[in-house]
């Protein structure tokens, strides 16, 4: 793996999620578990927060 | 002749709701809607319908006043333009989920946003020949339930009303695709959908509260999609409040279903056909409804299944409406079903 | 009102002609016959029936006599039985292969056994109402085409009759699975016959001996069975004499289908269904017949599609019945088919 | 190279073991028997080995002496020839139902018939390498679960290990047509297991038992034949002890399976894809597990999903192989799975 | 290692090269791009690899240089950026359309549009290991063949080398649905395309131009999507020079195939699988080719088979990259296919 | 591959047919390229002729 950062945590299911080491603040990510959508909140040290949600219809 | 429209008739519903009411003989099928394909055949779309009838769709703006108007349009927009559709027909047949629930709020909660017209819910009367036939003599508003919905309330409504169920009912249910309309996305795309057993609602599926509302009973719904086109097949577990044997199960379907029409009780002790399955059902105004018990169990095992368009919607509707126009109840309904299929 | 029997009434076509027939107004079911069933309930087999007859099967030895007699029986055996059969009924309708082919050498060559009563043969009209209803008004035997023949004839014979095509014709037929009956065996186990393309006749299949008769062209055949249950369709190429274009096609189609209650010419410029396809044909009488024009090429491509069990089989048969017994042509046969399905 | 047999090579399990070992680097595959087929190549009947192997069936008379011997014969014959089979290897895996129950009431009970050599039953080792891997390094008897058992165990176990499950667990599974061999019969005649929803279990299937065995949970389960050739799909419902929420149950999960090779943790917020779905681990050996909270009820609902011919057989009791036999532990077993498929 | 990547890394194509090229041991998956995408998880649109990659999509600004860069991309707009791709790595293999036909005129007239990029055309070679395998060790840009197109190539070519055919062949192709790629539009939805014999290409389908430019032989070729996600099936008859016989039509089949890894002749006597049937090949790189004679008859009857994605697409495609990177030509393509399946 | 004769051709489809060196005669084994069944008629030099075939009827 890259340069990575770990220690961020996903606010959602507690998945220890890695950052890259250039991501930047505000940044969307996923998180590998769960599949929120997660927003870099800070970099150093790495916090995450849900980012909002578009909603998806799954119908039928 | 009574002269009836659909709104929404290039869907799937729409469709359905053409091909029966195009050969139904007591009615005329006066028009049918489409925003976007006005002044189009409408076999062009349900090639079905080629050699059964040359009309073409309709700009909305072409209505007229009709006995009967069937609502074949989308949750959260149909209760937006109910009005209208109001004032054009003498019975108005609502097949979206928007006036199912009696409940604002339990609709807010559902489908994620408020109702637009509240006040207007309560006038319509549930499209449930087999529960509300009486009714539906002299409704002008029919609402019809959604297509698990329908399945879980005839399977479920016997044992309810019984006393025979007690606690809360594990409802499992299983579609096809043409539940979803025929709005093309990545959901619905044949490579994806094809063989799948697609676990689209794992908890609170809307029709939850359908059945939950009809029944009584505090109902927990999952629904799965399956490989198939059409049809419906609901799978519910519950116990059963003192005894739980076939008899007293069996008599409670039977005191209510052994006149209707359009109910079988299927619950065969052999044979390949022992229980309700959709594939037979196809095209037919049938739910089936079964169960089974297991010796030693406080449990009873539900099973029901139908075609999704048809008692699980346009054929239920068209029901509703022989009933309130005063045509023989099975009449444009009679179709067998298929086997094999 | 005409009392009509079934004989085989536990197989495929069997069942189908008691869909059918329990379902039309202008006859009464008698009977149907089964050596394995006697007795038992005909919905036991035929789930779809359910609600729609209480009939069981019944021996063969309690047969009467019937004003019409359906023969849903295998090939090889029902020549053996026919003068038995006879003698049960004013009208004996044959839905094997054992009276459809005029040449007992060809029977021999295609079917692998000598013919069992080659001078019955001639005796039978062929079940094609399109191209023999006068005969069959007053025919009292009638042998009703193969399921893939059906489709290939009434693709086939308005070009040839119109001289449209030269040399020899190439046809290729797809097929669902219950054209191969039930009886259970490898061949038609779910596991193998589920999404196979199976090339079961790569050439000469049987029916390519009734197309070739049935039109007087030479006829090259080839069958490949498709995840299906129900449904044939068929495409074959031909050579055009003259020009070909689309005008001298669809003219020829138009001339002799104009009329007719269950042919559809289905060609079309734009849109999905452009072409005859099975699957909105389950259960319905139609046999859609299309083409298509290369432009720059000598050839034209048929399409055809119909429901093995219905036009190409059980429905073509109560279609017959109607015209001998002089009912309406199209009555019982009016299920319109379903779309999405 | 270790040399390893198959009987019972010509049924579904046996021909998946062949596809598994032939394409194994760590073992040669000596000999498959079969009691119709012996003297016959092996792709005659499995297809998709044609260029892979030049084997050709074996008559038991030829067996030797074999590093492993997989028992891919029926239960209630398999129990009957354990004793000859013991002596023709060092391991023995079987795959049949007939070691899987400790208790031989229980097994008369589900089986209908009484357990031939109870005596050997505790001799076995359950093929359940995520919960006896450290046994299954050592054991010569092998018993591997049942299709939809192991995916009702590697649902269950990690959360009836935590400690987070109270009451009954009501267990739904889907199935498709492979689970019940390659056996002829009318209930897989393609025409009528094509497109079913049969509830063929609606209460006591089997596997009921070797769930509650293996989990030490009360359990209910359904089991319904669906659309599908390969593919298990279970769902399950519990109340959960104390708080129900995603962290808790993730966790349990992720503790037991963070380092399982073959058990994946599916259960996404968002995308197509968010639960087990067994359409796309057709020839894999992975077992998804998923898992969804409705936010203010007590109950967990579980979902999992497998290959009952993998991981719900064959490729499970070639990971205990690997594992017996020292060999790396997914050796063999890495085919990806396809989408879309 | 050498490092690979894949542009249009999201759709069907695309998905199939990063299943096989995430498995493959020779080379390492550096990146794959998408449009839509950029930053998402790759298993989350193709689910089959969870567990075996944590790659994500990048956007192609931050593409690098690449031992060799597949392009998954559409026909049309993939010829309008070939220039930019060619910049990227030492070898190029395109499995667009774009750069398969040698003439500009026969490209404008299947495709609709003028070739933008006539002078790169002949600059590739063909991505056809069988024909081509000396050009492709040294070849900087391959061209892979169309799916239908190489099923008809790999059917047709052994015969029209060797002189056996005469006049022109009629080419009758079936496919699945993921032959389509993954946009989703009324065409692919799951209720119209599931079951469907759709006749998308009566006459002229653009593989057609392939086969006819590979072969030397004239086409005329016909294209009927079927129900299956993967899966090619192709039919093929000819006029045989001389007599047709089983020998030298299987004597010229063999000459060519007899040590080719990835082709199998299949025509067989008897058995369930007499010919080639895409059912048993979904996942695999083989094309299974037949033919059958009818004695008596100057015709050939031919038969292939493959998986659209594979042999068809992204399997062949690694096939190349094996040749041309000097890697065993098996590596990564080893899968054997399912039975059943 | 065991012990075995070459020599063989099918005679239906011309495949060269490995014939075991312990078969005797009148067994019957397969022909890999055509799945013909072929009797043994002779064993050293090996000979094959066409088994009488069961019919199948792929039906439909
Ligand atoms: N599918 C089922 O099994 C099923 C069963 C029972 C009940 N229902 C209910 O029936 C209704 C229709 O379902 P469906 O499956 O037929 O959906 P569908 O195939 O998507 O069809 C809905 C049709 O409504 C029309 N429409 C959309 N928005 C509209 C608007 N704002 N005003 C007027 N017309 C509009 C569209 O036609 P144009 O774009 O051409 O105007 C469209 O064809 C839904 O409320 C659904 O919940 C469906
Ligand atoms: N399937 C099609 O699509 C199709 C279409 C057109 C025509 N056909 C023709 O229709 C006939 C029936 O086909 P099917 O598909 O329905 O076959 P099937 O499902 O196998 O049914 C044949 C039935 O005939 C009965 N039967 C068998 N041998 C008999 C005998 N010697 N005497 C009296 N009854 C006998 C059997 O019933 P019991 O064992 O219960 O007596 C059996 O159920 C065949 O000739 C077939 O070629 C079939
Ligand atoms: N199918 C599944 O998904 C699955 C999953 C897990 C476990 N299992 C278990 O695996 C076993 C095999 O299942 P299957 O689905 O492969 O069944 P199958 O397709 O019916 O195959 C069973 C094979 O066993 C042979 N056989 C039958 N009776 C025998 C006997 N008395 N002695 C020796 N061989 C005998 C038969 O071959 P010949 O007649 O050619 O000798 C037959 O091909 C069963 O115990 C089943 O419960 C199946
Ligand atoms: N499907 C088959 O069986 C098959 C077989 C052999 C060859 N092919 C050929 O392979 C190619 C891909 O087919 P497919 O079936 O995989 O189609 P697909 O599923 O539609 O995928 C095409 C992908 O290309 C990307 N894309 C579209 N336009 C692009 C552009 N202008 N620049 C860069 N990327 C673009 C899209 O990804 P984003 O939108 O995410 O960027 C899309 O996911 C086609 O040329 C097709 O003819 C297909
Ligand atoms: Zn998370
Ligand atoms: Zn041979």
């Amino acid at each position: 793996m890259q340069n990575v950062i770990s220690g961020a945590e996903c606010p959602e299911c507690a998945a220890e999620i890695y950052v890259d080491a250039d991501a930047r603040a505000s940044e969307i990510i996923e998180c590998t578990d769960c599949r929120s959508e997660l927003e870099i909140t800070s970099v150093r040290p790495p916090v995450l927060s849900l980012a909002p949600e578009v909603e998806e219809d799954w119908g039928e | 002749m009574k002269r009836v429209a659909v709104i929404g008739g290039s869907g799937y519903i729409g469709g359905e709701l053409l091909r029966l009411l195009t050969a139904h003989p007591g009615v005329e099928l006066a028009a049918a809607t489409s925003r976007r394909l006005g002044g189009r055949l409408i076999d062009g779309v349900h090639p079905n319908l080629r050699g059964r009838t040359s009309l073409a769709f309709v700009d909305e703006d072409k209505l007229e006043h009709y006995d009967a108007l069937f609502l074949a349009t989308p949750h959260r927009e149909t209760m937006l333009r109910m009005p209208e559709f109001l004032a054009r027909a003498e019975v108005v047949i609502d097949l979206s989920a928007d006036f199912r629930l009696g409940c604002a709020d339990t609709y807010a909660d559902y489908y994620g946003v408020p109702h637009a017209a509240p006040e207007l819910v309560e006038t319509f009367v549930p499209g449930i020949p087999e529960f509300h036939r009486t009714r539906l003599r002299t409704a002008d508003r029919i609402s019809v339930p959604g297509c698990m919905a329908n399945a879980g309330i005839l399977a479920l409504t016997p044992l309810a009303q019984a006393g025979l169920i007690e606690g809360e009912v594990a409802v499992d249910a299983r579609t096809g695709s043409s539940g979803a309309g025929n709005t093309a996305g990545p959901a619905n795309l044949h490579a994806e959908r094809s063989g799948a057993l697609r676990v689209f609602a794992p908890t609170r599926h809307r029709h939850e509260a359908e059945i939950a509302q009809a029944t009584g009973l505090p109902v927990r719904m999952t629904a799965t999609g399956v490989e198939a086109v059409r049809g419906v097949q609901l799978l519910a577990r519950a116990n059963v409040t003192g005894e739980a044997t076939e008899r007293r199960i069996r008599a409670a379907y039977r005191a209510v279903y052994r006149d209707e029409p359009f109910v079988r009780i299927v619950a065969h002790r052999k044979g390949l056909h022992r229980f309700p399955d959709a594939k037979i059902l196809s095209g037919s105004n049938f739910c089936d409804v079964g169960f089974a018990i297991d010796p030693g169990s406080p449990q009873v095992t539900v099973i029901s299944a139908l075609d999704n368009l048809v008692k699980g919607g346009a054929g239920n509707a068209v029901q509703c409406m022989n009933i309130r126009l005063g045509l023989p109840e099975r009449e444009g309904l009679e179709f067998t079903g298929l086997h094999p299929n």
